[in-house]
């Protein structure tokens, strides 16, 4: 099992010929993930690290039928027009990678993609890891071992510190994904939720998340309205940040009185999710309560 | 990118929607002409781009032109929350008969842009969403859509508007219009007034553009690379070298790869008593060149007593974070301590640099954390 | 059971002032469909025949939650809006009587509505009933008995006649559906039989095509691929009708070398379908069908 | 609505799309004027509404102005499928390279719009389908979100056109600007042509607007109800009343209540042996008047020899009709048979009108078809 990507999971690479597309090609390929076809208009025909590239999607999945997801590097002039070209051609999911995507982009192929049933992860975001079998992303790998923490999160490196203080401790992830920075996403922490309630890997679920809008907020109200039957704990990042700064991430903003970690800390602990003070405690935490 | 009042309201103009008569002026003499031409007593709004203006003293009402031309002098002199008054925005006095507010944003949770309404205006959103959340009507439009006719009668009917419909239904597309062509994330007329000429004016104006969008905005894009409004100077040499960077109050300087990372790092300086004086991102992959900048731009802020480096190696190798710490020591001269955590690719070959540079690293971030608080504490006693 | 109308569909009608959308409410209440209330923007606390009048949809809805479909009787400048006021409201099916509405409006909501998983009956189509039951439209109901031939169809009084005939057959009808003389519409023929299929009350199936757009085709390449379990009977009206023309429905047009009445009827009988050369022989084919 | 090619081709000047250099000529003498002002070689091609007319011989290339002259003065006179040509379109010839396939269009199966393209031009597009279909290349536009980078691409690249990249894009992008301006069923260039100069220009350019979107575009309805393209009289009067009405071959009227049974009484005319003369849909609800102005269109064609009336009843009442019909009889004067069937709401009501009146009605439309077949032969022959 695991959520969102895994063995069946075949991937095609948009922006496949840029620095970053290339570079990241070669991990996943190392990793074993299983990389059928690359698009980048006017270089079809090339290959990058064998893998063959197209000029269109549509061309890609009609060679290779196989294909069933998206990673998209393109810059984010052009991305918008990439993630449309992956909806219509039915991929899914489509993890998009690029930073500064204009939000009124974001919101155009996001509600599209929602609508037709599609899930989007990022932009802004590292993408996703299920260890073991395949990782859709630019996670660092040798940081995750297969195990049954579900990690959720709004950001990058602070995901892999606490993903790997969770392998150390020994429990090991089922599904690691990281749903992106900006303000307009495809995917909340609901949705990923509901997708690790559903996965029998996943035995416990970490939520990462930061200052900036009310995800979390939702996620505490959801919880308590709905339950949740596994373990969460949670960590929130910019408890010290200042109101009106983007703290680098385009969505870490307090902004129009939203948004504050006191908000969503305090959300989250009427919610019953117990909320670690330090990044080192969310596996000290995680596996208190998967072993009580 | 925010937009000062004269160019929100230039822009809302050119869209039809009715604003105060009225004229920038770059000084004294030019205000008073100004205000001569208007030939009625005139409100001077200080062009800074900073909440709380109005409180702080930068709007001033004045009776006639010479009124004018003495209040200019004292604004033009002044500094609100630390910038400069350098023009001042003349407008006629309206005679507000209601305050309403009307504004369109993107609502994150939702994914899509929304109207935000209310037949009360002049008070902060923030504040009224808070004390009278029931006179706040919410539309979401969907992106793909675009605004509905059921939905302008309906902002229209929570405004109390019904007897300006036309006007109302104008500024509502307006906004829309306006929004989609300057990839906005905030329009915003707060208050909107009803006049004793029954009119509805644009009495104050704002507009944000979505930094990301600037590519498309080219006579913006200028602007914002040569004036970005609140920021400081360390910021605005920091954003030149790439960085994401925000000043703060404190004493310990902040480093990390990550946004994420940057914030956690910030926090448990926090959590172990001391300051952090920015928050500063040097972002994945960060050759020795950024870093030994990013280091720099810490030695050299007077502020900073001691620098906390926390790296997670992922994209980012840690050799090249130790290459250019070592060199940006070697540069810059100035003593201040520095604790490094450095874990991930090309750790081994870290560690060995700064050792052999007899610089010594911690392995976890809450470490490190605790200990250049210790340390800066120790420099200040 | 019946496909999409039947006794637990509680009808909000749109453009209920006017005086097509008073006179059927009228009809509707009388035939004891359960009609909730109306809207007519300007117009809310006014009472239509003892149905409740309201400005907007959401408020309706408010007052009256049960409400879970609509009808529109909205002149055609104003029924966009009104079609986009029930999608956001949830309503479906939404029933859209109005004729001569822009195909580029009907464009937008019936794309909009299906990416939501809405079922648009029309435009320019006089509803459905489900016999017995309630009707959501403008049929003359007493045409129609309770039984099991599902009728679906393009046209308006060429359906009552069929399913008069039927109903003098002693067939009965178990839903039928006005799918709309537009050229874009909701639902079309693969969908709504479909949903006959599932049907359990439905024995068999009248499908009513007439000249313009290959949604005939599309049906028999359908039931050639796919099968279809229960008894297909046709008829196609049009097969004089000369190309370039509007044969009184926008949609009823053979253009750009598509959409005439012999293509539809060769492709129906390859697919096997009985196609009736005269409209009284439906009810007969139909019979013979049913009791073989 | 069909525009004419001068007025599609100023559409699309406006928009930007490259168009001969050409005016539009009411008389000889302003044609020749043009052809002088271009000073080379010219097209004049006549402008009615139908398809065909280079075959018909209304586009006729002329050498120089004089020859413009002779050849105007016979296609001034010229009837092209029944219509007078008014109007020619004076065009430089151009020098072609190459002839090309552009239109957007709305594909109804898919809901969406849909580009057509094609490397092919200048032959009917059906033809190209059903010779070539692998020639041409088809890309659906959802219409809420508008047509993509990559979808120019497809069809830049299917066009074999990627030299002119720039150019065709601009055209791509204008043909979905005037569909959304415009409401447009069809906006199509054939050939699209490349030049030897190297310009991609549209030889030849149409639009069709959808009838219904008409009250948004003001200056065509007008032009819309003024002159009907390929409409007969007959047409045009029946359309002023309201009615669905398509003139045809035979000599049997058709009246009808709802376009698909208007449609199958017209089929079983043909059916038994008939040929319909016309098609009238007098629609739902149809009042005694109405019905006497859709009898007396029909009794006042002389090519109508006999008519059937097949009416179901449902908001319509066989009371209103049967007033309307007797009204008519009394008031032409014209004695042709006429057939009735009727049934449905107020059937008996309707039925005892008839009969006091001494009118034959029948119950089922294949009996009142067949018999009205019949009785026309019978006064035929």
């Amino acid at each position: 099992m695991a959520i969102l990507v895994d063995e069946s999971t075949r991937v095609l690479v948009q922006g496949i010929t840029g620095s970053e597309g290339r570079f990241h090609t070669k991990v996943m390929l190392d990793y074993g993930t299983k990389v059928v076809a690359g698009v980048t208009p006017g270089k079809g025909g090339e290959k990058v690290y064998g893998v063959p590239v197209y000029n269109f999607v549509e061309e890609a999945v009609e060679e290779h039928p196989e294909i069933n997801s998206s990673i998209v590097f393109v810059p984010a002039k052009f991305a918008a027009d990439a993630v449309f070209e992956a909806i219509e051609a039915k991929l899914n999911p489509i993890v998009v990678i690029t930073e500064h995507i204009p939000v009124s982009d974001s919101l155009e192929f996001v509600n599209y993609a929602r609508m037709k049933g599609i899930k989007i992860i990022g932009p802004n975001c590292p993408g996703a890891i299920s260890p073991g079998k395949t990782k859709v992303g630019i996670l660092p790998a040798k940081l995750f071992t297969k195990g049954g923490v579900g990690i959720v999160s709004r950001s990058g490196t602070l995901t892999y510190e606490i993903a790997d203080a969770i392998t150390k401790a020994k429990l090991g992830q089922s599904t690691c994904v990281g749903i992106g920075g900006d303000p307009i996403i495809g995917l909340d922490f609901i949705e990923v939720i509901k997708m690790f309630e559903k996965d029998p890997e996943t035995k416990g679920v970490v939520i990462i998340g930061e200052i900036g809008g009310d995800m979390e907020e939702k996620l505490a109200e959801y919880i308590t309205k709905k339950g949740v039957t596994k373990p969460v704990v949670a960590y929130i990042a910019g408890r010290t940040a200042p109101p009106g700064k983007r703290m680098g991430h385009a969505g870490a903003i307090v902004a129009m009185g939203k948004g504050s970690a006191e908000s969503k800390l305090e959300a989250l602990k009427e919610a019953g999710v117990p909320v670690a003070e330090i990044p080192s405690q969310i596996a000290e935490l995680m596996k208190r309560t998967l072993t009580q | 990118m925010k937009l000062h009042e004269f160019e929100a309201k230039k822009i809302f103009s050119e869209h039809g929607i009715p604003v105060p008569n009225g004229k920038v002026a770059s000084n004294p003499e030019e205000t008073e002409e100004i205000a001569r031409e208007i030939g009625k007593p005139v409100m001077l709004k200080s062009q800074v781009l900073v909440a709380g203006r109005g409180k702080a003293g930068g709007i001033i009402k004045v009776k006639n032109p010479e009124g004018a031309y003495t209040t200019a002098k004292k604004l033009f002199g002044m500094k609100i929350k630390g910038l400069q008054v350098k023009k001042l925005l003349v407008e006629e006095e309206l005679k507000i008969t209601k305050e309403l507010y009307l504004s369109l944003t993107v609502d994150r949770s939702a994914r899509k842009y929304v109207f935000l309404a209310s037949s009360e205006g002049g008070m902060e959103i923030e504040k009224l969403a808070a004390e009278k959340p029931e006179k706040i009507v919410k539309v979401a439009i969907n992106p793909l859509v675009g605004i509905k006719e059921f939905q302008v009668r309906k902002i229209i009917q929570r405004m109390g508007l019904q007897e300006y419909f036309k006007q109302v239904r104008g500024i509502i597309k307006a906004f829309k219009e306006i929004a989609s062509r300057y990839d906005c994330e905030l329009v915003e007329s707060n208050p909107l007034v009803l006049t004793e000429e029954r009119e509805i004016v644009a009495a104050d104006a704002r507009i944000i553009i979505d930094d990301n969008s600037l590519f498309r905005h080219q006579q913006f894009q200028r602007r914002f690379e040569e004036e970005r409004g609140e920021m400081t100077q360390l910021e605005l040499t920091a954003l030149k070298e790439g960085f994401s960077y925000v000043d703060l109050e404190g004493s310990v300087g902040v480093i990390a790869n990550g946004a994420g990372l940057t914030m956690a790092s910030m926090d448990l300086v926090a959590k172990f008593g001391g300051k952090p004086a920015n928050f500063l991102d040097i972002g994945g992959g960060a050759s020795a060149e950024r870093v030994r900048k990013a280091v720099e731009i810490q030695l050299r802020n007077p502020k900073v007593r001691g620098v906390l480096v926390n790296i997670l190696g992922g994209i980012t190798r840690c050799d090249e974070v130790a290459k250019g710490l070592i060199e940006a020591l070697e540069e810059v001269k100035i003593q201040k301590p520095i604790i490094i955590r450095m874990q991930g690719t090309r750790e081994e070959e870290g560690r060995k640099i700064l050792k052999e540079a007899g610089i010594s690293y911690l392995d976890t971030m809450e470490e490190a954390a605790k200990k250049i608080v210790e340390v800066v504490k120790g420099v200040s006693d």
